[in-house]
């Protein structure tokens, strides 16, 4: 019996979780660079409890960005190596439904622990211990957002040489709005204020993003399977 | 349909905002002419490899 | 079954398929043969649709491959140069991912596909450790348990050994029996038993 | 399909190179006329604005630049995708033929957009909403050249980029909407006014004809370009030889 396109994408997200803790250390690395980034600022900045608290919604997203675009250079290279996304593209099902449910795995293996992990960056740029929820939630959907937009990216990068460089190009301009909502909800979060504003807006691109991205992705991929 | 200015000196100072417009309209229209110029060569040294081919292999 | 009419393939200034058409009925082998760079794999890539030919069409039971391209594919295995295996899962596991994606498939299924092509006595180590011949091994009991109609192998006896290119040769001819159809590109001589189309690429 | 014969026409590149050979120079020739007399118009017909004085002239170049790289990067976007809905090479030509010039002329808003702040802020940049979108408008061009610089194979390289350029454009709105709102959080409201809420005729006619102006002139760079596309991708076509020889 054929498999439904749910279970495909089921099966598409567990083999890559199965390989995600086989081989940790990628997963880890995003985020190591992700904690030393925001830890470096103090040093570059200043000391200043009061002042680094300002610069706390910068850093946090930048440093987020960053850590994101690192991680979604592997987010279909080794597929693509290894032929594993002939195969999906192959296989009878909708390339556009596995390629989405690669992109959530990657977000479960690297955006969310790095929303996990942003207390503690945020705990050292002077962030008080009541704001930790609204900067844990707005970089959760913020690096959902952004991986969504970075698999068109890296999609689109397949074929090309140096990618990676290539990658944070493209996705770079696309991301400013996801920069923009996210770290005005950080820092309405910080100041102890209402943050559902840019939280709204957040949601809205992530909804744009679930609807669009995984079409445009998988027109790249297949582009670059050629 | 008459000039606002009255003297050549006039147009060029702008009313003291001078060194703002003119370079400003030296960098636009200058890009224009060379957008023009970048288009044409192109196409000449598109015209140009063709022709070299056709000859190689006629 | 398989009709392949008038393809034409550029790939920057060189024209790779010239016109090739053929057509495959069930139970035939469609053996492709040519010098390197005559444009087999190419040739392979068009008709599993990975690849768009400038000219041309392939149609797959009467119908435009491009119009019902899923259909087609759940009818078709491909194993393209390099098996298309995860090195840190196992044989096992690489199987249950990769025939899962396209179809339910039991524990038993696998193990006999894995016995059949000799490949079971290393079902269960990391594929990364296996040499390139018992991956391909693996990858051929990827094939079997696709139940394709169509296979598309492009040099399937590639770092086989001589019983391993006899395993192949079998598999082939146990498929066409079953009325299946087998588009194979090869450079060496491949006796299939059954009804061979040989197609010379490169010469026209 | 009688009605269908200039899209197969738009289709096939000897007929669309013959075409932009035909109509170029009449492009090409308006343009410069209307730029001329807009010129004129702009610069010493019109009266100075009320409070920026005759800095304000500088409206003439840099709307016509600001509005004509965001139309060129909708050309681009539309070209692609017609190139990828029809698989028309001669889209995925223009949509290639668009995107150094939209470049240009984006760096162009740019710089003008900073001598015009120079006098009317204080300073030469400011996070104005305008000026960053137009900042963030660069970086899709780059972004998008580079992808096509860093793809060998061109049919691969066209498609990709073609892809790219339809997410950009459906970015745009998005980019534009939160840099306006990011701004009214971080920014008191910008002094720079665009004289009195209703321009005069004398001031109006002259920036309406530099925008047609503009408009034709990109026509004609875009035709010729598109030409030495063209040629370049069908070097091998038999048409070829009959329009260089």
């Amino acid at each position: 019996m054929r498999t439904s396109a749910i279970n495909a994408a089921r099966l598409v997200a567990l083999r890559d979780l199965r390989l995600a803790f086989r081989k940790p250390s990628q997963l880890v690395q995003p985020l190591m660079f992700f904690i030393i980034v925001a830890t470096l600022f103090p040093l570059t900045l200043t000391p200043e409890m009061s002042r680094l608290r300002d610069a706390a919604p910068g850093v946090l997203w930048i440093g987020a960005l960053l850590s994101s675009l690192l991680a979604l250079e592997f987010l279909f290279r080794e597929d693509a190596v290894d032929g594993t996304l002939e195969q999906f593209a192959l296989s009878g099902q909708s390339l556009t439904w596995m390629l989405f449910a690669k992109t959530c795995t990657h977000w479960l293996l690297t955006g969310a622990p790095l929303a996990l992990a942003a207390p503690v960056a945020a705990a050292a740029l002077g962030v008080p211990a009541d704001a930790m929820w609204g900067v844990v939630a707005s970089l959760a959907l913020g690096s959902f957002a952004m991986s969504l937009v970075g698999a068109i990216g890296a999609g689109l990068t397949l074929g090309a040489r140096r990618g990676g460089v290539l990658l944070s190009l493209l996705t770079l301009p696309l991301t400013v709005p996801i920069l923009i909502f996210g770290a005005d909800a950080t820092e309405l979060a910080i100041s102890g204020a209402d943050f559902s504003a840019p939280m709204y807006l957040l949601g809205a691109i992530a909804v744009l993003g679930v609807t669009l991205a995984p079409l445009a992705a998988a027109a790249a991929v297949r582009i670059g399977l050629e | 349909m008459t000039p606002w200015f009255s003297t050549l000196s006039e147009f060029f100072a702008m009313s003291g905002y001078g060194k703002y417009v003119w370079p400003s309209f030296v960098l636009g229209f200058g890009a224009v002419l060379l957008n023009a110029w970048l288009a044409s060569r192109a196409l000449a040294e598109a015209r140009a490899q063709a022709r070299r081919r056709l000859e190689m292999n006629p | 079954m398989l009709r392949v009419a008038g393809l034409h393939l550029w790939r920057g200034d060189r024209h790779v398929l010239r016109g090739v058409s053929f057509e495959g009925t069930a139970g035939q082998c469609v053996l492709l043969t040519g010098r390197n760079g005559a444009g087999k794999t190419s040739l392979i890539r068009v008709i599993a649709g990975l690849l768009d030919a400038e000219e041309g069409e392939v149609s797959w039971r009467g119908a435009p491959v491009r119009r019902r391209v899923h259909d087609f594919h759940a009818e078709l295995a491909y194993l393209g140069h390099e098996p298309p295996l995860k090195g840190d899962l196992t044989s096992r596991e690489n199987l249950r991912f990769s025939v899962g994606i396209r179809r339910q498939v039991s524990g038993e299924e696998i193990d006999a596909a894995l016995s059949r092509t000799g490949a079971h006595g290393f079902a269960d180590r990391p594929v990364r450790t296996l040499s390139a011949g018992q991956r391909r091994r693996v990858a051929l009991a990827g094939v079997l348990l696709a139940n394709a109609v169509l296979w598309l192998l492009d040099e399937p006896t590639t770092n086989l050994d001589s019983d391993g290119q006899q395993l192949v040769a079998e598999l082939i001819g146990e498929q066409l029996a079953r009325q299946g159809l087998v588009v194979a590109a090869v450079h060496h001589a491949l006796e299939v038993a059954g009804p061979v189309l040989k197609l010379e690429l490169g010469t026209a | 399909m009688a009605t269908w014969t200039w899209f197969h026409r738009l289709a096939s590149p000897p007929h669309v190179y013959a075409f932009a050979q035909r109509w170029t120079r009449w492009f090409g020739g308006f343009a410069a006329v209307a730029m001329i007399v807009a010129l004129v118009g702009g610069l010493v017909l019109a009266p100075p604005d009320y409070q920026q004085k005759d800095a304000f002239r500088m409206v003439y170049v840099h709307a016509p630049t600001a509005w004509l790289s965001l139309m060129i990067y909708t050309t681009m976007a539309v070209a692609a995708a017609v190139a990828l809905i029809w698989r028309m090479k001669v889209a995925h030509a223009a949509a290639a033929a668009c995107a150094p010039v939209g470049a240009w002329f984006t760096v162009v808003a740019l710089g003008t957009g900073m001598l015009w702040g120079k006098p009317m802020w204080g300073a030469y940049w400011v996070w104005d909403p305008r000026l960053t979108s137009e900042l963030i408008l660069l970086f899709l061009y780059l972004g998008y050249m580079g992808l096509r610089a860093g793809i060998e194979d061109p049919s691969k390289a066209d498609r990709a980029s073609a892809v790219l350029a339809v997410v950009g454009v459906v970015n745009v709105p998005i980019i534009k909407y939160s840099v306006e709102w990011w701004n009214s959080l971080h920014q008191t409201p910008t002094v720079m006014q665009l004289g009195k809420p209703k321009m005069d005729f004398d001031m109006l006619w002259p920036l309406l004809l530099m925008f047609l102006a503009f408009a034709l002139y990109f026509i004609a760079v875009l035709l010729t370009r598109l030409r030495a596309e063209l040629l370049r991708r069908e070097r091998n076509a038999s048409w070829v030889r009959e329009v260089v020889t």
